[in-house]
């Protein structure tokens, strides 16, 4: 019973981080630092649910599964967006992206 | 009783991670950092019985941070943090939407009523096996469309890099 | 001799510490100035006398001077000797002055024997005095740094004090960089984070108070002056010298290589070795003319001798007989094979390919040693196996193809003309040769693997030159000396064809012009390199096999 | 009993090592240089990344330890008999990339970044090309457990079972190892000791302990994934899983010494062109053969 508490309020914690650093950062690579770690708070609380409260029910694991190809996915197009950026622009600092052209 | 204290210190080191990841100035330290948090997180999963996801994490996050350290070194102004740059903006707003969200996710973890919570759970060569049968049986479609997002991803971001011949 | 070492460690001698001196008298590993190939071409055997050679100064114990130093390397070394963990020994083998270095340990003669009683005296040395109660520190003034500050985005922007840059206003940061040109290979390093910018991470922010009000830095101006690398994105440059001690390249060629992540963005060879080449050699009486020539290239001092005889006998007007030609053929056809062995060796360490490493060397010795043309008949099968075990190398052919091609026109001569297709070869018209049934080996290809072809058929033709010559060495005849006329003689030396202009001047000589093929290919190091990965940069650049003691100005 | 046989691997390691590069077998020889190296002053440069530095060589011994508490040496004998056995091999090799990274990272030299970056990207491609076999193995033992997978090869050795996979998981056992052929992060002769260069001393002796020991974890993964582990007709079990391993050891210590290294472009287009596709393929194979035979 505790764990399950104890595990929520890590998966918070890490959250609040998460949410921190992705809108304090202006660096486009600080910021998916941050959704990354929003994704980790995340799956931390789908892990606590599926152990604590339905183990028979396997959509939790492979819930947790998908949370994490989410995760290398948003990393691949973010980096992907990056270097276009840093190409063209020859920065990937958010102040400038006033346009989303080139 | 000392599941929750393993989870407990697990979920301290990822923590601390998490901030280190965002006050050190070094890109690389904190893309580290970003590292051993999620193994840490990794760790708490194991620690709550759940092995395979657990290294399956841990696994995972090597690899991956590894590559984000690179893209730090690339793209970010000075690597080193030898100048002690603040790269962040509307601070104070960041950190009040911060704290806001990690009280609202406590609230409803403690608050709300989470019923008769199990104490056994299966054996980690079931579950490896049960978990098996689940992807290949009931979420069959599910993880078929996945491999297909990766697919499209890893399509559309080297779109995205490439230099356009222009 | 004395009873400590010069590098001795702090510390009472102890019981653990003298196992442990005793230990590291046992596994000795040297750390070669200028370099193992020039170790192996005067016929030393490090391995034999029991030393290891070390890659890095970091792991080694001893520092091994070979023979008389020119001033740039004698700088260098000082840097690599304050960069050796002590405890630590200075090995002098036939060296003259040391003078940055504290006096040696040990100091030998340049032969094997004297080498392995110089070694294991050291062994009691380290044995006995590895620890002592209070040691010297080493000052030299070439390692002393100077403070320059800069800014880690803008590697140009460098100030004396410090201060925030004008370009982005970030704030300067200290950085050394070592005093003296030579500053050794790997440790110039230190200086050479102009782009990368990673350094040590100083907690306490300095200026961190006075950045509110700064605003925003706009990090597109900040990377317009940055140079843009070929696929667009600009990255920082960070400088690495690929110094005068490197061990993948011949001892004492210096190149500074400006890397892009690990592409090679811009080359400058440096002159590794200065004061040494053909300005050194004013007022030499001809008598020791031949020998001073010799002794300024330590890789192929015979093809020198036999320059400066021949430029000397024709400016005489003298005719050497046909003994003493057939004589300077031998020798020269033997110390090309050897030559070739060394570059061999060399070359297979930086290939990592050890088995080519150590045999190419061993055999190398072996030849050197050989006392006459007999013995150097026995070296030859030996040799032919080695050679086409060589060429059966799996991947090998993968590994060099296409690396270090020159431009067309570029004027190039010896292996590396030969190997691509122009059969330029002194030895074609020298009259000692034709009668021996010589042709020049030519290949096409023009890139590393078809030089290494090159050099292989040649040692196999060399020593088969020298079992037709007969005989291995010749008797110098010193020409009469008489005022006035020139003369002029080319020879083709292990890297190519070398011409000598010399006059005469009431028995001084005066070198009129020296040209060496070793100067016209460092130009090329350049064409070799350049937007190449940092490794097959490194493979061009020792396929063209430039002897650094050669360059002139 | 464990760490007795994993430290005694290393020291053989070690021995065979130091006479595949020096050409002299000196059943002493490791313990001489270790001693002498801890003799050594060891120098730190100047500016370095403190907590990088000082974290890489330890980091490597901790991974190689890892990944060898899953491996049995006897049928009761082994650290940590995970579920997931096979898995957790690669997760703790993965951290080898890491901790070479640390070490490129941490000295500031130009040399050691190099190397380390290099290494980044040979890693992620053989490791993948170390997971797939694993799955072709775990696929004809129906389970990750690596007693199981090693009971699995009682009728026929994984080696004959699936030849593919075997020759590729060599490959990338050799490649994660950084040994010869694949030597870059420490190419002594191109990047003058590339990561290894600013190391010294006791850093310098801990660094080759944690090498030598990967090399034994991995010589042991492969014989228990594809040389039948303890299995074997008269020898005791534990004697047979460490003579496999010590083979398999220096045969990856002798295929170093006759290949030249190998170029970084093709060490990467390799791994990923050529390396993945075999990979599926045999897992194909092994498919197949398996419902051929059920």
């Amino acid at each position: 019973m505790v764990t399950l508490f104890v595990a929520l309020a890590v998966g918070a914690v890490l959250f609040g981080i998460g949410l921190y650093g992705a809108l304090s950062q202006t660096n486009l690579v600080m910021i998916m630092m941050g959704v990354e770690l929003m994704l980790g708070a995340a799956m931390v609380n789908l892990v606590a649910f599926w152990r604590f409260l339905h183990p028979e029910v396997y959509a939790g694991q492979m819930f947790v599964l998908i949370v994490m190809t989410v995760m290398a996915l948003e990393m691949a197009v973010g980096f992907g967006i990056a270097t276009g950026r840093f190409r063209a622009k020859g920065s990937v600092e958010m102040e400038e992206a006033r346009e989303l052209k080139g | 009783m000392a599941q929750a204290v393993f989870t407990g210190s697990f979920g301290v080191a990822a923590i601390w991670f998490g901030v280190v990841v965002f006050r050190t100035s070094s890109m690389v330290r904190s893309a580290l950092a970003l590292l051993f948090s999620q193994a840490a997180i990794g760790g708490m999963f194991l620690a709550m019985e759940t092995e395979f996801l657990g290294v399956l994490q841990i696994m995972m996050m090597a690899t991956e941070m590894a590559i984000m350290a690179i893209f730090m070194v690339m793209y970010m102004m000075d690597p080193g943090g030898l100048s002690e740059m603040d790269m962040t903006h509307q601070k104070r707003a960041s950190l009040a939407a911060g704290v806001l969200g990690a009280f609202g996710a406590l609230a409803v973890a403690l608050l709300a009523g989470w019923g008769p919570v199990e104490v056994q759970v299966p054996a980690a060569t079931a579950q490896v096996h049960d978990l098996g049968i689940e992807i290949m049986e009931r979420s069959m479609l599910i993880f078929e469309t996945t491999g297909v997002t990766i697919l499209t991803a890893m399509i559309a971001a080297t779109a995205i890099a490439i230099q356009r011949r222009h | 001799m004395k009873g400590s070492l010069s590098g001795a460690r702090e510390g009472r001698p102890s019981a653990l510490r003298r196992l442990v001196a005793k230990a590291s008298a046992d596994d000795l590993c040297a750390f070669v100035v200028p370099g193992p190939d020039v170790a192996r071409a005067r016929g030393i055997d490090l391995g034999a006398a029991g030393l290891g050679v070390a890659a890095t100064p970091r792991h080694a114990g001893v520092i091994l001077l070979l023979g008389e130093l020119p001033a740039g390397l004698k700088k260098a070394a000082a840097v690599a000797y304050a960069q050796m963990p002590r405890p630590r020994a200075v090995l002098a083998v036939g060296a003259g002055d040391i003078s940055p270095l504290p006096g040696p340990d040990v100091s030998v003669a340049a032969t094997q024997a004297d080498l392995a009683a110089g070694v294991d005296e050291l062994r009691r040395l380290f044995a006995a005095g590895a620890f002592v109660e209070e040691t010297t520190a080493f000052y030299a003034d070439e390692i002393e740094t100077e403070t320059t500050y800069a800014c880690p985005m803008h590697p140009g922007v460098t100030s004396g004090g410090p201060g925030s840059c004008p370009r982005c206003g970030m704030d300067l940061v200290p950085r050394e960089s070592t005093g003296g040109s030579g500053h050794e290979g790997h440790h110039g390093a230190h200086d050479s984070h102009a782009g990368m910018g990673h350094g040590s991470v100083d907690e306490d922010a300095g200026g961190h108070g006075d950045h509110g009000d700064m605003g925003f830095m706009s990090m597109v101006e900040m990377t317009q002056g940055t140079p843009r690398s070929s696929d667009g994105l600009q990255m920082e440059w960070a400088d690495a010298p690929f110094g005068p001690l490197f061990p993948g390249l011949p001892g004492g060629l210096a190149m500074s290589f400006t890397l892009d992540g690990d592409t090679v963005a811009v080359v400058k060879a440096m002159r590794g070795i200065d004061g040494w080449g053909p300005e050194s050699l004013d007022d030499v009486t001809a008598r020791e003319f031949p020998e001073r020539l010799a002794f300024l290239s330590p890789l192929s001092p015979i093809a020198y001798r036999v320059l400066a005889l021949r430029a000397l006998g024709v400016a005489a007007g003298a005719e050497t007989d046909e003994e003493t030609l057939l004589g300077q053929v031998g020798a020269l056809e033997r110390e090309r094979a050897a030559s070739h062995l060394g570059w061999l060796s060399g070359f297979g360490r930086l290939l990592g390919y050890s088995w080519l490493g150590e045999n190419a060397g061993r055999l190398q010795v072996a030849l050197l040693r050989a006392a006459d043309a007999g013995e150097v008949g026995r070296l030859e099968p030996e040799v032919g196996k080695f050679v086409r075990r060589v060429i059966r190398t799996p991947l090998l052919a993968r590994r060099l193809e296409g690396i270090g091609t020159l431009p067309g026109d570029a004027e190039i001569s010896g292996p590396v003309a030969r190997a691509s297709g122009l059969a330029r070869d002194a030895r074609a018209q020298g009259t000692g040769y034709r009668h021996l049934g010589f042709e020049p080996v030519v290949r096409d290809g023009g890139d590393a693997f078809a030089r290494l072809r090159v050099r292989l058929a040649e040692i196999e033709q060399s020593l088969g030159l020298v079992r037709r010559a007969g005989v291995v060495s010749f008797t110098e005849v010193k020409p009469a000396a008489n005022a006035g006329d020139v003369g002029v003689a080319t020879v083709e030396t292990p890297r190519g064809a070398a011409t000598l202009r010399v006059t005469l001047r009431e028995d001084a000589v005066e070198v009129l012009e020296l040209r060496t093929p070793s100067s016209v290919h460092q130009g090329f190091v350049g064409a070799v390199a350049e937007q190449r990965e940092v490794a097959d940069a490194l493979v061009g650049v020792a396929s063209l096999d430039i002897s650094p003691w050669e360059v002139t100005g | 009993m464990i760490f007795l046989v994993l430290a005694a691997g290393a020291y053989f390691v070690a021995v065979l090592e130091r006479w595949a590069t020096k050409g002299r077998f000196s059943l002493k020889g490791p313990v001489v240089s270790g001693l002498a190296l801890l003799g050594r002053e060891s120098l730190v440069p100047r500016k370095l990344d403190r907590i990088f530095f000082e974290a890489a060589p330890p980091l490597v011994l901790v991974s190689a330890v890892l990944a060898a508490a899953v491996l049995p040496l006897a049928p009761g004998l082994v650290v940590a008999d995970l579920a997931t056995g096979a898995l957790f091999v690669n997760a703790a090799l993965a951290y080898v990339m890491v901790a070479l990274l640390m070490a490129g990272w941490g000295p500031d030299g130009a040399y050691a970044m190099v190397a380390g970056f290099r290494f980044l990207g040979q890693l992620v491609a053989y490791s993948m090309l170390i997971v797939m076999p694993i799955t072709a193995v775990a696929m004809r033992a129906e389970s990750l457990v690596t007693t199981v997978v090693v009971t699995s090869q009682a009728t026929l050795w994984n080696a004959a079972y699936q030849p593919l996979g075997f020759v590729l998981y060599f490959l990338a056992a050799m490649a994660v190892a950084f040994l010869p052929p694949f030597d870059l992060p420490v190419a002594p002769g191109e990047l003058a000791g590339g990561v290894e260069a600013e190391y010294t001393g006791w850093r310098l002796a801990a660094m080759r302990l944690g090498r030598a020991t990967l090399v034994f974890t991995l010589a042991l993964s492969v014989t228990v994934f594809y040389l039948g582990g303890w299995l074997g007709p008269v020898l005791p079990p534990w004697a047979w899983t460490v003579l496999k391993t010590l083979v398999v050891t220096a045969v990856m210590l002798w295929l170093g010494r006759y290949v030249p290294r190998l170029r970084e472009a093709d060490v990467l287009a390799w791994g990923w062109k050529y390396g993945i596709p075999l990979a599926l393929l045999n897992i194909f194979y092994v498919g197949v053969v398996l419902l051929g035979a059920a």
